[in-house]
């Protein structure tokens, strides 16, 4: 295998080299527990306490604001279960959306089996949601809202402000899970109203197992975790030092390199999705204007999608597909049904997520390598035959 | 994930694409589920003298079709019938849990593809297959 | 400062330079995703299973009773909320003890405010329990018996085995936070009989915010949070490979070389509390025999814990205490109550926790800086006035 | 956690120990809660001529009882009484919240002091610390 182009960014991405950089001296020397009152200590807490302002600074939010999880999901869950049991005199109607990630969903789940009623909004073919109907679904019993930021499979782009302004406006609650947006698209708490927000470090070059929920100042959480009373009380346990310096330098690189990145990154993502919609039987999931920078996200019919990630594999292109063989379970991805793609067609996913470490040279590669796989398969397929033929298979 | 076997059966599978001359072809799963098999034969004396399939399908399905195939080509329709889908894991060192159907659904594509062939010989599948 | 000698490994410990390099190819080149299906996932993936059964074949169980979480606090949280759950149609009593670390404590009050009942065995003045007062407590709606193996804060090892003994025997369920015992001393979940253990791997020379959850085969515990379906489904999230890397390293080399470093460890230990119990007015804290290889804890009179922190840092040496001003409270450890101090002598305690990177000068260090701090500080101390003279302060 | 000057007055305490000629002595604290503090005086035409200290405590304690005796030495009493515990928390570049309780007691040590000095003097210390 000569080269490796991976384009599953949004499943994971490097560590930052800089970010590793600034971990080293806390998985090295400087390996004090931040909670102990000597300077071995202190410093770790100093540097924990500069990487929360970091992060925080870049949410235009607070530090007193951020609070470290480990990860995405510890946040997702953390969130929307707390404001359910807080609010829960209020009312147990929840809004959410279609489009969330199994994080949110599966603890909405374990919510609706708990008695609360949750509303899920749907999208159109592009995975954009109406506000308006947002506004019809809101009800007296409403205690919050939560909406995705921006789809981890689709790409598309959610209108959080607007939700944001819409559920202050109403008194709701409003969570979003950015852990796609984080370091990629610009977030503010601030401008977007918002209340509660996950993220996860290793979606923008941080490491992995370490995220944060943002909880906006006067919200009483409950604690997530019980112990030695870190992160005031409300999620316990000794720091992962080098982790929360990691993500906050990522955090930072990210941001300050925004616009540059979302220039050269969407547009190695429209040639993308540009040269591979010239393959018969292709469609684009998502958005084509209102999606995050790097993601490109296609069906081709009459393929399956984990033969052309393993096929792709072989070529060293790292990619993912929604496809239930890829899932694990017995049906597509969640969210291309509710796109209104047919089984068999949501079967046919493929997902190539760029960032700022992909160039142009790895579009060409992607061009080249990807259409013969498809030409492979599809030769291969039965689908395809009757497809062709206009003859049915059976 | 997968065996070595496995990807090489999926990487380069033996006895892919339509067999002109079949005389049996044998279609089952369906692109809901995300798994289609077509089988095609081509049997004489009684001997599947050649064999080849198409499959719509993640890696575990187009390697067992594959295995599948190689397994019985050669064979007699009565040793054919007598293949089972775990010999088919098996000879491909074993699939995860979650990818055994497929090797169900490979096991049942031959079958389906000697009953064709049965029935085009205007011989009851049933009588046949409940030996 | 001249020299650092770090004597709080109890609080946490510097990463294994082992460890480390294991786990910096996951830090840089091998950044996959394990749950992805391409060959930079799969080869996570291998890792983290490689890992899972090393720490597995460190407990005596088997790989699918690992289960990964963000550290001890939340595989002691995770545990003991579980098992209330599971059991809460067979009863609702809890027996622990008194000598719990607030990761058990805090989550057995929120237990007692949801209805629970707990029982907390007292323990002697050297901090072991009665069995036979264990026997006593157990009632017919008994569902949980956690006892932590060995107090992070006077070093006691609790008879672990034969409580499990007598839980199996009687049919209730037995979880142990062995955070301070996991890689210090020999611990077996088989042998030991218990159902769940809790282990944080900064304690043992691991990477801080990683630990695990032993659970033992066929027992069902709900899902600690909801997402991609990670570890069996029971704790979702995208996992810290670099972390569990990490940890098994680390876990691996403490195994393999626990009988060596008890030996030189406890005799660096046994040398350090026979020096500094002959300064006057001075208690060793905890079992004098039956205790942690590197636990050195004792209580000093008429001066304050805090203080002698502060000045053990100016001498480049790092330990820890219990009293109210170190944990941040108005009160000291329950821990020092527990064993009968009164509150004013627990105020002084200070403990040294040593580990297999301390030396002999190290301790001849300590010897050598710690009395004339405790001098100092009695000096100045108008409690000391008034116990050498014999004359009451007012 | 502790400003500098904090560690510089913990480090370094000014004006430690009993001060063999004093004509006031307060104390203040209690075991119990970690903290006392014992402020000898020797007050002479109506000046604070000496002062010293004795804290047990945490660093806290033992900063504020020295940046405190160092802030009313050589001061009227008038002046010395009023001496307010945020004072002392500023001249030492502010402490941890959990810590503000160490300056009040170091405000109170003095007063006790002062107030005991009165009494030795036959004077009402009440009528004193009204004014
Ligand atoms: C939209 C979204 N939410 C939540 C998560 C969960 O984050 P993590 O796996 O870091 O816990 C992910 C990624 O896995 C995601 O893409
Ligand atoms: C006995 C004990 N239990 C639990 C914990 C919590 O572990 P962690 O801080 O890694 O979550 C600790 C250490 O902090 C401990 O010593």
């Amino acid at each position: 295998m000569t080269r490796i182009v991976y384009a599953d960014n949004a499943a994971t991405t490097s560590l930052s080299r800089h970010a590793l950089e600034e971990m080293m001296p806390y998985l090295t020397k400087e390996y004090g527990n931040p909670s102990t009152v000597y300077s071995l200590g202190r410093s770790a807490k100093k540097a924990m306490e500069n990487a929360r302002a970091k992060i925080a600074s870049a949410l235009g939010c607070r530090p007193d604001e951020i609070f470290i999880t480990s990860g995405g999901t510890e946040a997702d869950n953390w969130a929307i279960r707390s404001a359910a049991i807080m609010k829960k005199d209020k009312g147990k109607h929840i809004i959410s959306t279609v489009l969330e990630h199994h994080a949110v969903l599966h603890t909405l789940k374990s919510l609706e089996k708990a008695g609360y009623e949750v509303t899920y909004l749907g999208v159109d073919s592009a995975g954009n949601i109406s506000l308006d109907e947002l506004k019809n679904t809101i009800r007296q019993d409403t205690i919050l809202i939560t909406v995705i930021a921006a789809s981890n499979e689709i790409g598309t782009i959610m209108p959080i402000a607007e939700i944001g302004a819409l559920a202050r406006e109403k008194g709701i609650l409003f969570h979003t899970d950015a852990v796609q947006a984080v370091g990629h698209i610009p977030v503010n708490t601030e401008e977007m109203k918002i209340d509660l927000l996950s993220l996860s470090a290793h979606k923008f070059k941080g490491p992995k197992g370490i995220g944060a929920l943002y909880i906006k100042k006067g919200l009483r959480l409950p604690s997530n975790m019980y112990g030695g009373a870190q992160e005031r009380g409300l999620r316990s346990g000794t720091e992962n030092v080098a982790g929360i310096v990691g993500m906050a330098a990522a955090l930072e690189e990210a941001v300050s390199n925004m616009d540059n990145n979302i220039k050269k990154i969407s547009a190695m993502r429209d040639r993308l999705i540009d040269g591979l919609l010239k393959i018969p039987y292709t469609r684009l999931t998502g958005d084509p204007v209102n999606r995050l920078p790097g993601s490109a996200s296609f069906v081709f019919e009459c393929i399956e999608g984990e033969s052309m990630v393993l096929l792709l594999d072989q070529a060293g292109i790292c990619a993912s597909s929604g496809s239930a063989c890829s899932s694990g379970s017995l049906d597509p991805s969640h969210v291309l049904l509710a796109i209104g793609l047919p089984h068999e067609v949501a079967h046919g996913s493929l997902r190539l997520s760029l960032n700022e470490d992909n160039t142009e040279e790895d579009v060409d590669y992607i061009l080249e390598k990807l259409p013969p796989i498809i030409s492979r398969l599809r030769d291969m397929s039965p689908l395809w035959e009757e497809k062709i033929s206009g003859k049915p298979i059976k | 994930m997968y065996s070595e076997k496995v990807m090489d059966h999926f990487n380069n599978p033996r006895n892919v694409g339509a067999l002109e001359d079949a005389n049996g072809i044998g279609h089952v799963g369906n692109s809901t589920c995300g798994d289609i098999m077509k089988i095609y034969v081509k049997i004489e004396d009684d001997i599947i003298k050649d064999i080849s399939f198409k499959t719509f399908g993640c890696g575990a399905a187009v390697a067992t079709s594959s295995m599948a195939t190689e397994m019985v080509k050669g064979k007699t329709v009565r040793e054919a019938l007598k293949l089972s889908n775990k010999a088919v894991a098996e000879a491909l060192d074993g699939l995860p849990p979650a990818k055994m159907h497929c090797s169900v659904l490979a096991e049942e594509g031959i079958k389906a593809a000697i009953e064709d062939y049965f029935k085009r010989q205007g011989i009851d599948p049933a009588a046949v297959l409940k030996e």
